[in-house]
């Protein structure tokens, strides 16, 4: 076993990675952790090149950090503009009641 | 073997953490969030398996291929879930994200 | 290609794949389409379901790449006879799905929703079906986990289809359940392949001893499963996802979606690490399995909505299919093997044409409460036949398959003096009783005073099937000879195994 | 911007059982999986055995498109699915984006958006040797698609379902036919004649990328395209920035 200045590299990284994960498993705000996610990914894709995996980092880097954040950040978007009260038209045909006191259309971003 | 033993370790307490989170968070988009990190805990473990340093021979391709199909899978069923997510969203009278009903939360918006 | 050429057993898998994204393609003859495949799928399983019977198991191996390197399928007594149960219950699924959404009233805007459900049904129908027989056919751990994800996806959005939101979250829910069923399958699946290092099952099955890595993966696999089949502690998610679905949905569900999950977790645990399983833990999966027929049948009792009852139902007969793991110690591999099938394949038939009925009656009365539901027998005679039929099924009543099944479980109780599972056995079919009597009494039941309400639509497609099912669930009992006769052929060279390659 | 913050929360007794128990699970998983002896298991050798009649030099490759071409084309599936899932679920237009782009932005993305689609040719075209393959090419291409949405090129709204279906299946049914094409050739599903087996890898490869990048843009809009039966719908609100746009 050979305990080198790779070793220290592969320990430092690990130790980032779970401290990341921890963060954007436990932070507060939502939007944060999508972006903690983001970080997290791309230091994936550094993982991958470590363990000798290209064609992995490769559609890590691409897919994790260029669509996934992309993905959480637009559904975290499509939630806040309608929870401000931009209903959409689609969803009202199979409404209850109770939701008829709801937000008036006002605020516009 | 060391660098194949702190990656899987790595993988194993991510998979922990996101299983953690998964279940105990009701919030949709952390228990999305919960469920990539599981499954980047998992791919984790599966190319440190096939990890062989430099010049000790070639790394076995089988896991990387596997990996590769797992991120693909995983992207789709997460844009899928996202936009399940949404839906339930905007069908239901509670805020999903800060737990309260939606109704306090437009409040909080016009004002 | 010859009779006896392998390459026959592609046909399941490929032709639903290639009439599903067809049907995405074309939004024009889908109907057309999904029926051809879905009848050359029926025809496909009778093929091989002879083919077996005349030249003994086959093995294929894709692109010609042999075992260790490439992904092999196979078909043996158990794989065919769940393709023949998805061949069936498919069939009558597609009908009775064709006159659901063709089914008008005077309303627009239920109209159009049927139609915008038609579109994406047929499509994820047929790929979850390509997904299910490629399950039942596979033999490579990982493409088997592939096939997992195709089902767990399409099942959860053809969960949400309705667009109710009660459906919508139940759907999530189940989506992010499987999604977590299938990454723990994942994980024990890297811990195979650190320990043995192939993935193909022929090559596990031959390993002779089984270390720690591999009783560890055997354990995540059958929790990942144990997740999507709905075993006790982890049901929560089935009955909303079930009941809030649309009904050929459910049916599709119920019938089918758990019995591919629980199909691989029975082949990993009987046939693949046969030899890794303690007493313990069959033991420990019987009294779930228990737990499951008690519980599951108290709720279903409990339910006031029709479709919930039949959810439930499906809970606590799921549990059957546990009990026979325990007994396996007494009994011989090949009896476990057809009393599973067995239960499974009554089970399939009877409760999609539960939920068929039920879904018929919700179609005409716009509700399925069934303290309302009084009389129904007036207005949908065929119906209640076929729900009558299947309850009989559940009951285990003869000359059901399910009461071979039930029979073959009690004998082999007995003949090894557990009698506690004889015990709940007996106990979970008095309760199937009461829960399936209580809402045929209902149905015959005419109050006085009562006028039958008069039908503006009716549709054949919407009441036969379930009756062909109710009918063939019933009559399996008395083709039990047949299906048995399936399981033995294959059992036969279980033995003889070429490590990899045609036999 | 609402806040997205929760409460904090803290555990209950379920939860710290349920914390217990996942570490106590990971303990035990993780003891065991150290204890696996390493290094001697894998098909590294299998693979690098068979490299040279699989068509491709790259082992990745030749795994993914070759030898478990089966797992590549029920992937590719699950994509599809993923799609066809989302837009079952909705019949909202293509979400409107930001509402201001700077011509700047418009630029940058008329010079970004095809030099993307070039890497991903280039991607798809080294997976041979290198590096790269379908799911990568396709992940850049998707990513230029979303960079297309973000900025609501006008363009976009012009693309008919159809041919957006056609994109979408394209991958998956290529990848189907070459199949039943090798079956007919050479009497094994996806088993490619030895010598032209880079070739097929390739066009199989490029139907692919081409498709996933569809799949996953679309998967960024998140809703099918508007056909013409929606488009009857009484517009009783429009949603502002659509507006505006």
């Amino acid at each position: 076993m050979i305990y080198s200045i790779l070793t220290l590299f592969d320990i430092l990284l690990a130790l980032t990675l779970l401290w990341l994960s921890w963060n954007l498993l436990n932070t507060e705000d939502i939007f944060k952790a999508v972006v903690l996610f983001i970080s997290f990914g791309l230091l994936m894709a550094l993982t991958w090149v470590r363990m000798r995996a290209p064609d992995v980092a490769l559609a890590e880097a691409a897919l994790g950090a260029g669509l996934t954040g992309p993905l959480f950040l637009s559904a975290l978007r499509r939630m806040n503009r309608f929870l401000k009260g931009e209903r959409r038209l689609d969803c009202d045909e199979n409404r209850e009641k109770d939701n008829g006191k709801n937000p008036k259309q006002t605020q516009a971003t | 073997m060391i660098t194949t033993q702190i990656y899987s370790i790595t993988g194993l307490l991510l998979f922990g953490m996101g299983l953690f989170t998964l279940i105990v968070h009701s919030h949709p988009l952390r228990k999305i969030l919960a469920v990539n990190v599981m499954s980047t805990g998992v791919f984790l473990i599966l190319i440190a398996t096939a990890y062989t340093p430099l010049g000790q021979g070639e790394v076995d391709p089988v896991p990387h291929a596997m990996v590769l199909t797992g991120i693909v899978v995983s992207v789709s069923v997460t844009a899928l879930a996202l936009i399940l997510s949404c839906r339930v969203q905007e069908t239901s009278n509670r805020d999903l994200l800060r737990e309260k009903p939606v109704a306090e939360t437009a409040k909080e918006c016009t004002r | 290609m010859n009779v006896d050429n392998p390459t026959w057993m592609i046909i399941p898998i490929l032709l639903p794949l290639t009439a599903g994204l067809l049907c995405f393609l074309f939004h024009r003859k889908t109907f057309a389409i999904v029926l051809s495949a879905v009848l050359a799928n029926f025809m496909a399983a009778c093929f091989l379901t002879g083919q077996l019977l005349t030249f003994g198991h086959m093995r294929y191996s894709m692109g010609g790449w042999q075992a260790p390197l490439g992904i092999t399928l196979r078909t043996d007594g158990p794989a065919v006879l769940m393709l023949l149960m998805t061949g069936v219950t498919g069939l009558a699924i597609t009908l009775y799905a064709r006159g659901y959404f063709s089914f008008r009233i005077d309303d627009p805007g239920r109209t159009e929703r049927h139609q915008h459900q038609q579109r994406y049904f047929w499509p994820l129908w047929m790929l979850l079906l390509s997904g299910l027989n490629g399950l039942f056919l596979s033999n490579d751990i990982f493409n088997l986990y592939i096939t997992l994800e195709i089902i767990g996806i399409s099942a959860a959005s053809l969960a949400a289809l309705s667009g109710k939101p009660a459906a919508l979250l139940a759907s999530f829910r189940y989506l992010l359940t499987s999604l977590l069923g299938s990454l723990t399958f994942l994980l024990g699946i890297v811990f195979l392949y650190k320990s043995c290092g192939v993935l193909d099952l022929d090559l596990l099955r031959n390993l002779t001893e089984h270390g720690p890595g591999v009783r560890a993966a055997l354990a995540l696999m059958s929790v990942g499963l144990l997740l999507k089949t709905a075993l006790v502690p982890m049901h929560f998610w089935l009955p909303p996802a079930h009941a809030n679905a649309l009904a050929p949905v459910s049916a599709i569900l119920s019938a089918l979606v758990i019995k591919g999950s629980f199909y691989l977790l029975f082949r990993l645990w009987f046939e693949v690490f046969a030899s890794a399983i303690t007493t313990a833990a069959l033991n420990v999966m019987g009294t779930l399995g228990s737990v499951a027929i008690l519980w599951g049948a108290i709720q279903a009792i409990r339910q006031h909505r029709l479709k919930l009852m039949v959810a439930y139902s499906t809970v606590s007969q799921l549990g059957y299919l546990f009990i026979a793991f325990p007994l396996s110690r007494t009994a011989d591999n090949a009896q476990v093997w057809s009393i599973v099938i067995f239960m499974a394949m009554a089970h399939a038939c009877a409760k999609s044409a539960m939920f068929m009925s039920a879904g018929t009656i919700f179609l005409h009365f716009g509700h399925d409460r069934i303290r309302d539901l009084t009389g129904v027998r007036a207005s949908l005679p065929i119906t209640v036949f076929a729900y009558g039929i299947a309850g009989v099924t559940l009951m285990g009543l003869p000359p059901s398959g399910a009461f071979i099944a039930k029979w073959l479980l009690l004998s082999s109780a007995l003949a090894s003096s557990q009698w506690w599972w004889a015990l709940v056995i007996v106990a979970g079919s008095v309760m199937a009783m009461i829960y399936v009597f209580r809402v045929i009494s209902r149905f015959i039941v005419i109050p006085e005073g009562f006028s039958s309400q008069k039908l503006g639509y009716h549709s054949r497609l919407l009441e036969w099937p379930a009756l062909a099912l109710a009918m063939i669930s019933l009559l399996l009992g008395l083709a039990a000879p047949w299906p048995l006769h399936i399981l033995a052929r294959g059992s036969h060279d279980l033995t003889q195994i070429l490590p990899g390659g045609l036999p | 911007m609402v806040k997205t913050r929760n409460r904090p929360k803290r555990l209950d007794g379920f939860q710290r059982l349920f914390l217990l128990l996942v570490i106590c699970m990971i303990i035990l998983l993780g003891y065991i999986l150290s204890n696996i002896p390493g290094g001697t298991l894998g098909l590294e050798d299998t693979v690098a055995e068979f490299q040279d009649r699989s068509g491709v030099e790259s082992p990745v490759t030749a795994v993914l498109l070759n030898f478990r071409a089966y797992d590549t084309m029920l992937e590719v599936v699950v994509l599809l699915l993923a799609v066809i899932g989302a837009w079952s679920l909705t019949k909202s237009p293509l979400p409107g984006q930001v509402a201001d782009i700077s011509p700047i932005q418009m630029g940058v993305v008329r010079l970004l958006a095809p030099v993307m689609c070039l890497v991903a040719a280039y991607l798809v075209w080294q997976g041979s040797h290198l590096a790269g393959g379908a799911f990568q090419g396709g992940a850049i291409l998707g990513a230029a698609g979303v960079l297309i949405l973000v900025s609501d090129f006008p363009q976009i709204h012009t693309i008919s379902a159809l041919s957006l279906r056609i994109g979408l299946v394209l991958g998956p049914l290529f990848f189907v036919g070459i199949a039943f094409c090798c079956l007919f050739f050479t009497g094994d599903l996806l088993g490619y004649p030895e010598e032209t087996a880079g070739w097929f890898i390739l066009l199989i490869e490029s139907a692919c990328a081409l498709s996933i990048g569809v799949t996953l843009a679309a998967l960024f809009a998140g809703s099918r395209p508007e056909s013409g039966v929606q488009k009857k719908q009484p517009a009783v609100k429009q949603s502002p920035d659509r507006g505006n746009s």
